[in-house]
């Protein structure tokens, strides 16, 4: 029985992995970075169709318009335009992909021999529930997480104002 | 509010220190010569203030614990970065951004210290980024030098790597048992492959911090390349604090696993104490040879883990206390004479004894105990780990641990003959020691002499369980 | 073709994870790494949504998860991009075959 | 009479050394020092004799036990019996010897005393220690001075054989430690001598364990083959620590070998005797053999320890009582005949500055003191009666004849059949450093022995008659402790 | 009954003389140290000669029969309740007498050094030196366990080896000293696991006890030992072979013997009383201490004791002809002459007529001490005189030293066993119990005999006939009353200490034998002697060339009889070739390149495997990432798969 949802499903799992392929593999680093934005974006198309919004709209807030954006101006800053990445050894990729072959299969062998305990019903979180909770301080409130990002995120601030913004050598 | 202030008081401390630190640095108010004694004092306020008001208790449902344990383990990691502070004054004085520096190493320890008090997988995982993030960045604070840029990348692009892993294996956990609070989760474990996978997964994320083999390999790397104060903040604070938690967790929460974790610790308990000590035989840097010789203890910490014991558990953080004394020790005096000559070989310390009797016996001291040979306390703190390994009756395990100790002791033994026996025609001059690191680094040499024979302190720890 | 469900994301993602991983393990361009590591860091966050939804949608846990990971993966990719570009600096270079000093 | 003060005394000493100003106050601290050690040794024999006359026929004396990690059951427990007054006072007739004859270092003085009293306090806090752990630690405690003496004030290849030293012997103790916690948790989770010698221990852990603690024991004690460190690290030490060396540290691992692994795990050494018999006999005539290559006279001493010690060995695996008082006895003398041979090499080292004794020749002429002392102590270790080799020597040979089967038989005449080579190699040594034609004409021009060599060797020549003229009061102190360990060993 | 008291100041006074001139003669008694010494001994004598008086006249005959006394006895050292050393006195005829003759000889060597030395660097040393041995030789002879004789026995080896050695700066000398003591030791070997043997079989190291248990045949422990073999062999057997390998190294038996000469390097009174007339005869005197044992127990050793007398007998004698130093040719004769006590031993049987050779054999001793010291002290005076030691370098000297020309001459015909004096009776019977109980030994024996009377002759007519002499030792004359004295004490001894009715004093079994003197048997000796004597006359009273061209046709034999049948060189092969270069060197080699070795293997390992996995550090943080997968990989496996 093919649905709309389903097919809608596939496609989006296709543009997820095919451009996280791509994203990996080509040599032209512009195309890996706008191949890395469409897999996030098939990706906050899959929290779409898990019907988790809210998480689908941080996904593209944050990523998209935040982290490969950041990516693309460290490319400008550090990359000669048009120039193609260095190929890497024959024999680290073929170990490499051996590996990440094994993982794969010893992984998926896992989780398909799983019985996963699938609910009955699934509602998706309202945005509102999110925010209560993340204010919450007892029994199920993810005050704390909150605030330790919080904190993590000022340390990394503090760190990346430091590194990057490392004033000339002026005393040598 | 009462019980938030004194349940959570060493965060909050460490918080306000954070903070205190920001205000100074946006009013752009103080230079290093007078914000260097300022922290060492908050440090010292710190440390003492932690053993007051302590109580036990959870918060924030169960995600957040604490108790007399921990608030000592606590303890420990505010002594250590104390002793670092004032060990490490020759570096840190030098450094251009020294208030940004102590933010992002509170940071870290406030990381730290939410680590090992997590209940929870949530919060354990965003303590211990948080603990990390901000060190790759200190890595990084000797900016022109590029060795320092390359550690720093390799450890965050190593750690970024392997939280990964744990994400992945915690991700598995949670489809599995629907949970991440410790408190839920060993009743809902049962042993399946699917299980096993995802602790494995999330036991590379200990493994990583407290570089076990084969999950050890950016450790010499990243302690070469960052700042001593660094490589003694990662050698000793973090990964005291990960043994803690790593700790905890397993004999709290993946107790019904215990079949599976025993032998992988006593596995990688050997292959750690190997590898460790056989890279250590060749090294010259005396950072890189800490880090290796780091690698073989944290083998040893294992093997005190193994005995799924409270022996064990009052062992490993008997071993760690010694630990941060000796290995500190053996720091601060690298640390004196990179911060006056810049000197980081092996080789230039031949014929230090001569110019600079006192570094050197603390150096010798520290690397004594290190080695676990009386009367230093590492002779016990060892000792009580393999004690603790033989309460499950391998003697194999514990030959092999003890048989690692006579590598261990022939690299320790290169230093101090490089020290006192090696003739040099230019040794390191006469170095003057100010009287902050003299008094610092007589505390670790006093710590490493009495804690051995103090019983009291062992006896204490124990009966905090 | 199936009714796509809990097995088929999670298939997707632990591919994801690993395609992440391969890119990690083989791009020898210290930005690309970085993406490879978002690719695994967005695998893991469709896993805990993917298991919130099918297995526990009554907690919020995976959820939560899932938000604080993006946060952290902001924080990380900042800090990482700033040692990559300060890395740049120093070894006019961000292959990570030029910044091999450090070894043995 | 208070055990502590044994190890208090060379604390005190030893803190007192580091705080001292100068070379003229740390020498003679350290005298004062050792003189009371002696002289507490000297009071704790009499004490034990007032006990024992008393009839008072305890397994130990003068108990102490303070805890210390008394949740992991360790705990300060002291005592000692016959074989560990015999032991102190041997380690204190050396101590005063070793601190006399390095009266005149120059380099470093301060750091070498220290570090010599360091090593007494080892061996004092060693034989009067009733809990493994504690032995344990005071044995280890002893491993590093050792290393620092010999890399330091030591020569020739100094930083090899220090190496080696420490290496080897902390792989002896790595084996005691995998011993004693094996011991640990069969037992009641103790670590106490006492106890465990009152607990049953299964023969098959017993068998288990006790090639561990022997052989680890037995690294201490130049148990064949692993006396390698012996020669060289002897050989490379300064005066005091070969003294030390041989005279005190290698009785330690002997008193572990009877005390800790025979005596705790009887079946285990019943088990092992053949072939601790083999490779004791080996060693003996082995040792003999080889030393009767040497050239250099600390390798000749160092490779006649290796047979010497050979005895202890050989009358602790005869298990009966009198080859293990025998070998006790053997402990004893050869710590004074050794101490006395390296303080003589020392002396005639420092004079002509070779030890090579194809160098030599004649020095009875310019030297007839060490000269003579040379001779006593030859003849001493070649077990001439009236000096206290023989009597260890011959009471190991009488008790090993008690075992009468071939095996135990040849093994006492293999052992026995050193006396010769072992005459060879003293003689060959005597002739040719003190006797004979002076070699060089600047050595007319040397100094005999200074006071205080004088009287470190009078010290030592005075034990070495004490049970060579009078071996009762010995023979007394250390036959009721090998009974108690016989009778452990036949299951009394 | 004896008194202790006496008795145990024999062997102190000397041993008294030793410390205090040992410890401080050299700076206090530079010069008064011999006469210390020689009063100490002086009085040490008296004691000896009043105990003699007093056990074999007044308390010592009892029911017929010489008792044994022990009237001191203290344990010294206890291996178990039951088997401890004693340091105890037993008296008993032999006793006795060995105290007299070795306090008497020493006294007489004592006053003869007071010359022979005088003005010697080490001269206290010496006398401390014999102090020394007087005790230890003393202690051993009085000895009532068998262990004290051992202990006292390496002490004599050890004064022996000093005094050889006096001369230290002399290279022969020192290699004297230590072939003396390396030899001897070789058989102290023996004799140690003799004892061992004996104590086991017998359960007790005191003498009295352990012969007696071992001769009764009702005793429990007899019974238990003959149990006991090894290689065919009974345990007692080897035991009692031991025990005399000990006693023949001692003694100078063949093989054992080599020391003997070389020991001569040694001043010439220590030879004088150590290598003639006290130490040597130790191994004599032990078998005698231990003959019921076997005598009645081992009979087979007993033969062997013979034999190995016999052969040592004659070899000795032999060799003796040959030799040119005048000390040389002395101590083979020495040793020819233990060698008659010791087959004189062997041949005996136990008690009654058939012990005549026991008692032969002491007397023998007696005799033999008292002529050889002589003999000895007066090669002294000639050495003295001409400083040489070589015959080559003498003759004619009668005229420049008429004493000792005399005394000497008397020494030679009591050797040579010409009547009346001393060395006639004794060899008289000695020949005799040969006679009665072995004939092929009887024969050796008398062949000895007649080359005894040869050599000594030889030795007599080199040194005071022959070539005259070139006078150049004017400038002294016999060195005085110091050396003359003991001179012609001991002269006056060897003419007349036959007449002594010795078996009545001494016999196996403690019985007086009388011994009958059989004319027409002693025709043959005394005819053989007096043709040695004859010949030696013919060959050497004057210079000529008679001794050459006997040589020459005896050809090989006499090289081989110079070259001491090279049995010098078959124990250097041993022990050069043997010993050192297939055991020691192979020994200390593998111990320094294998057993070191192994050592060292291990850490160069250690150093190569650590240089070998070093690439695992590349430095590549990708290649990091690809060990951490596959760790995890690989752990999960095997968790998943192999260890669940």
């Amino acid at each position: 029985m093919i649905t709309g949802s389903t097919i809608l499903f596939y496609i989006l799992a296709a543009l997820t992995l095919g451009c996280g392929i791509i994203a990996v593999s080509t040599r032209q680093i512009f195309r890996a970075a706008i191949s890395l934005l469409f897999s996030l974006i098939g990706i906050a198309g899959l929290y779409f169709w898990l019907e988790y919004q809210f998480i689908a709209a941080v996904q593209i807030v944050v990523y998209v318009g935040g982290i490969v954006v950041l990516i693309i101006f460290s490319i400008f800053l550090t990359q000669q335009a048009g120039e193609k990445l260095p190929k890497q050894k024959t024999d680290r990729k073929i170990f490499a992909a051996l590996a990440v072959f094994c993982g794969f299969a010893l992984s998926m062998l896992q989780v398909y021999q799983h019985q996963f305990n699938i609910a009955e019903t699934t509602t998706a979180p309202t945005v509102a529930d999110i925010g209560k909770k993340m204010l919450t301080v007892d029994d199920g409130g993810y005050a704390l997480p909150f605030e330790v990002i919080s904190m993590l995120l000022l340390a990394a601030m503090v760190g990346c104002i430091v590194i990057a913004l490392r004033s000339k050598p002026e005393t040598k | 509010m009462n019980e938030f202030l004194t349940l959570m008081k060493s965060e909050l401390l460490v918080t306000a220190i954070i903070f205190l630190l920001l205000f100074i640095k946006i009013s752009k108010g103080l230079k290093n010569e007078s914000l260097l004694p300022l922290v060492q004092v908050l440090l010292l306020v710190n440390f003492v203030l932690g053993f007051f008001f302590n109580s036990e208790g959870s918060l924030f449902g169960d995600m957040f614990t604490t108790s007399s344990l921990i608030a000592f383990q606590k303890s420990i990691l505010n002594l250590a970065v104390y002793l670092i502070s004032l060990l490490c004054a020759g570096w840190l004085k030098k450094t251009q951004h020294l208030a940004e520096f102590f933010l992002l190493m509170l940071s870290a320890l406030l990381g730290m210290f939410l680590m090992i008090s997590s209940d929870n997988l949530l919060i354990f995982y965003l303590s211990l980024e948080l603990a990390t993030i901000p060190v790759a960045a200190m890595a990084n604070f000797d900016l022109d030098k590029k060795r320092s840029s390359e550690g720093a990348m390799k450890m965050i692009l190593s750690s970024a790597f392997s939280s990964g892993i744990l994400l992945f294996g915690i991700s598995l956990l949670y489809g599995a048992t629907g949970t991440v609070s410790f408190n839920e989760l060993p009743g809902l474990l049962d042993g399946s492959p699917l299980q096993i996978l995802a602790f494995i997964f999330l036991f590379t994320a200990f493994a990583f911090k407290l570089s076990i083999v084969p999950f050890h390999l950016w450790t010499a790397d990243v302690y070469e390349g960052s700042p001593i104060a660094v490589t003694a903040f990662l050698s000793v604070v973090s990964k005291g604090a990960v043994a803690f938690i790593f700790m905890s967790t397993l004999y709290k929460v993946f107790q019904p696993m215990l079949d599976t974790w025993y032998i992988l610790l006593v596995i990688l308990a050997v292959a750690t104490m190997l590898t460790g000590n056989l890279f250590a035989l060749r090294q010259q840097n005396i950072k890189r040879f800490l880090a290796f010789s780091s690698i073989a203890q944290v083998g040893f910490i294992l093997a005190g883990i193994s005995s799924n014991d409270k022996i064990g558990t009052s062992a490993v953080v008997y071993f760690v206390l010694i630990y941060v004394f000796s290995n500190l020790a053996a720091f601060g005096v690298a640390a004196v004479i990179s911060g006056q000559t810049g000197k980081e070989n092996i080789d230039d310390y031949k014929g230090l004894y001569k110019t600079n009797p006192f570094l050197g016996w603390i150096l010798a001291l520290a690397l004594f105990s290190l080695a676990g040979v009386p009367p230093t306390a590492g002779f016990f703190g060892k000792l009580f780990l393999l004690t603790a390994a033989g309460s499950t009756a391998a003697y194999w395990f514990i030959t092999v641990a003890a048989l690692n100790m006579i590598i261990s002791l022939y690299y320790y033994l290169r230093v101090v003959r490089a020290v006192f026996m090696d003739k040099n025609e230019q040794p390191i001059e006469k170095i003057e020691i100010s009287p902050s690191v003299k008094m610092a680094l007589i505390i670790c040499g006093a710590g490493i002499v009495l804690l051995g024979l103090l019983s009291w302190v062992f006896e204490h720890i124990e009966s905090l369980q | 073709m199936m009714e796509p469900g809990l097995y088929h994301i999670l298939f997707i993602s632990a591919a994801l994870f690993f395609i992440g991983v391969y890119g990690f393990l083989t791009r020898r361009n210290l930005i690309t790494m970085l993406m490879s590591i978002e690719l695994i860091l967005n695998s893991v966050n469709l896993n805990f949504i993917a298991f919130n939804k099918y297995c526990w949608p009554g907690k919020l846990d995976g959820l939560f998860f899932t938000v604080f990971i993006i946060a952290i993966a902001a924080a990380e990719a900042a800090v990482a991009i700033a040692i990559i570009i300060n890395l740049y600096r120093s070894h006019q270079s961000i292959d990570v075959e030029n910044a091999e000093d450090l070894k043995y | 009479m208070n055990l502590l003060l044994l190890i208090g005394a060379p604390l005190l000493t030893a803190v007192a050394v580091l705080l001292s100003r100068n070379r003229q106050q740390v020498r003679w601290i350290s005298l004062a020092g050792s003189v009371v050690q002696l002289g507490l040794a000297a009071a704790l024999l009499l004490a034990f004799r007032q006990e024992t006359a008393a009839g008072n026929t305890g397994q130990v004396f003068f108990e102490m036990n303070y805890p210390l990690f008394s949740s992991l059951g360790i705990n300060f427990h002291f005592g000692v019996d016959g074989i560990s007054v015999a032991m102190i006072l041997l380690t204190s007739f050396v101590v005063i010897a070793g601190v006399l004859v390095s009266w005149n270092i120059e380099k470093m003085t301060k750091e070498f005393y220290f570090l010599l009293l360091l090593l007494a306090l080892g061996a004092y806090g060693f034989f009067i220690s009733l809990d493994l752990f504690i032995l344990f630690f005071f044995l280890e405690i002893s491993v590093i001075p050792k290393y620092l003496l010999i890399g330091i004030w030591g020569s020739g290849k100094k930083e090899y054989s220090a190496n080696k030293l420490a290496l080897m012997l902390m792989g002896g103790s790595a084996l005691i430690l995998v011993g004693m916690l094996g011991l640990y948790f069969t037992g009641e989770h103790s670590f106490d001598l006492l106890a465990l010698s009152k607990t049953a221990i299964p023969a098959d852990t017993q068998h288990l364990l006790f090639p561990f603690l022997f052989v680890g024991f037995g690294v201490f004690t130049a148990l064949f083959p692993l006396h390698t460190w012996v020669p060289d690290g002897h050989s490379s030490a300064p005066t005091a620590g070969s003294m030390f060396l041989a005279g005190i540290s290698m009785k330690l691992g002997g008193y572990g070998c009877l005390r800790v692994a025979t005596y705790l795990l009887p079946e285990g050494a019943k088990q092992y005797a053949d072939i601790i018999i083999i490779l004791s006999a080996i060693a003996i005539l082995y040792g003999a053999f080889a030393t009767m290559m040497q050239k250099d006279l600390k390798y000749i001493n160092a490779y006649s320890s290796v047979s010497h010690v050979g005895f202890s060995l050989l009358g602790i695996g005869m298990l009966t009582q009198t080859a293990i008082t025998g070998a006790l006895m053997q402990m004893v003398s050869h710590g004074l005949m050794t101490a006395l041979f390296f303080a003589v090499i020392g002396m005639i080292y420092d004079r002509t500055h070779t030890r090579m004794v194809n160098e030599m020749g004649g020095l009875m002429k310019p030297l007839p003191f060490i000269s003579t002392i040379f001779f006593i102590v030859g003849l001493c270790s070649l077990g001439l009666p009236g000096l206290s080799g023989f009597v260890a020597e011959m009471t190991v040979f009488m008790g090993s004849w008690q075992n009468d089967d071939v095996f135990h038989r040849v093994a006492t005449i293999a052992a026995a059949m050193s006396i010769v080579v072992t005459a060879v190699y003293i003689l060959r040594a005597i002739g040719q450093t003190a006797m004979g034609p002076v070699k060089k004409e600047s050595f007319l021009q040397l100094k005999d022995a200074g006071w205080n060599e004088r009287l470190a060797a009078i010290i030592l020549v005075a034990g070495i008659l004490a049970i060579g003229i009078a071996p009762g009061w010995l023979n007394d102190l250390l036959r009721p402790a090998a009974e108690e360990i016989m009778n452990r060993i036949a299951g009394k | 009954m004896p008194n202790a008291t006496v008795i145990a100041l024999i062997p102190l006074l000397p041993l008294a003389g030793f410390i205090l001139l040992g410890l401080f003669g050299r700076k206090y008694f530079k010069a008064s140290s011999g006469i210390i010494g020689t009063a100490l001994l002086l009085t040490s004598t008296i004691l000896a000669l009043y105990t003699a008086y007093d056990y074999f006249f007044v308390y010592g005959h009892v029911n017929g029969v010489y008792q044994k006394f022990v009237p001191l006895q203290l344990t010294w050292l206890e291996f178990t309740d039951n088997v401890s050393i004693d340091m105890g006195l037993l008296i008993d005829p032999i006793s006795v007498m060995m105290l007299v003759v070795v306090t008497f000889v020493s006294l007489m060597v004592h006053i003869y050094s007071l010359g022979y030395l005088k003005g010697e660097e080490r001269f206290p040393t010496y006398y401390a030196f014999l102090g020394l041995f007087t005790f230890s030789m003393l202690g051993l002879v009085v000895a009532s366990n068998i262990f004290q004789i051992y202990i006292f026995w390496e002490l004599v080896g050890v004064s022996s080896f000093l005094l050889i050695g006096y001369y230290y700066d002399r290279p022969s000398a020192v290699a004297a000293c230590k072939k003396a003591f390396i030899v001897t030791r070789f058989a102290d070997l023996g004799f140690l696991i003799g004892i061992l043997i004996l104590a086991f079989c017998s359960g007790t190291l005191d003498f009295t006890t352990l012969i007696e248990r071992l001769t009764s045949p009702e005793s429990n422990e007899l019974k238990t030992s003959v149990t006991y073999s090894f290689l065919g062999v009974s345990a007692l057997s080897w035991g009692a072979m031991l025990v005399f390998i000990g006693g023949a190294g001692k003694s100078a038996m063949f093989p054992l013997h080599i020391w003997l000469p070389d020991a001569m390097e040694g001043p010439t009174p220590v030879s004088a009383l150590i290598h003639a007339a006290t130490m040597v005869v130790a191994g004599v005197y032990l078998v005698a201490r231990l003959f019921p044992v076997f005598s009645i127990t081992t009979p087979a050793v007993l033969e062997l004791v013979g034999w190995v007398g016999a052969v040592s007998a004659i070899i000795a004698a032999i060799i003796a002809c040959t030799q040119t130093d005048i000390k040389r040719v002395l101590a083979y004769s020495t040793m020819s002459q233990i060698g008659y006590m010791m087959f004189s031993l062997g041949v005996s049987g136990y008690g009654g007529e058939a012990a005549l050779g026991y008692t032969a054999s002491m007397f023998h001793l007696f005799t033999h001490a008292m002529f050889k010291a002589l003999l000895f002290l007066g090669a002294g005076a000639v050495i003295h005189y001409v400083h040489s030691n070589d015959m080559k370098d003498m003759g004619g000297l009668r005229k420049y030293l008429p004493i000792t020309h005399l005394t000497f001459l008397i020494a030679c015909l009591a050797i040579a066993g010409v009547p009346p004096f001393a060395g006639f009776f004794s060899k008289e019977e000695i020949l005799l119990a040969a006679y009665q109980n072995n004939t092929a030994i009887y024969w050796i024996a008398l062949i000895t005999s007649g080359l005894t009377a040869f050599y000594m002759f030889r030795l007599y007519f080199n040194i005071f006939w022959n070539k005259p002499h070139h006078a150049h030792g004017e400038t002294h004359g016999e060195g005085g009353f110091v050396m003359m004295l003991p001179l012609v004490l001991l002269a006056v001894g060897a003419a007349a200490a036959g007449f002594i009715p010795f078996g009545e004093f001494v016999s196996a079994d403690g019985k007086p034998l009388v011994s009958h003197f059989h004319l027409n048997f002693s025709i043959a000796p005394v005819a053989i002697g007096i043709a040695g004597i004859l010949i030696a006359l013919w060959f050497y009273k004057k210079q000529n060339d008679r001794p050459a061209k006997l040589a020459a046709s005896l050809g090989g034999l006499y090289k081989a009889a110079y070259h001491k049948f090279y049995i010098d060189e078959i124990y250097l092969f041993i022990t050069k070739k043997v010993l050192f270069n297939l055991v020691g060197r192979p020994a200390a080699w593998f111990d320094r390149n294998v057993v070191d070795g192994m050592v060292n293997l291990a850490g160069k390992a250690t150093q190569e495997i650590s240089e070998g996995i070093k690439k695992m550090q590349s430095g590549k943080v990708q290649q990091y990432a690809i060990y951490f997968l596959a760790g995890v990989i690989v752990l999960a496996a095997l968790f998943i798969y192999v260890w669940r």
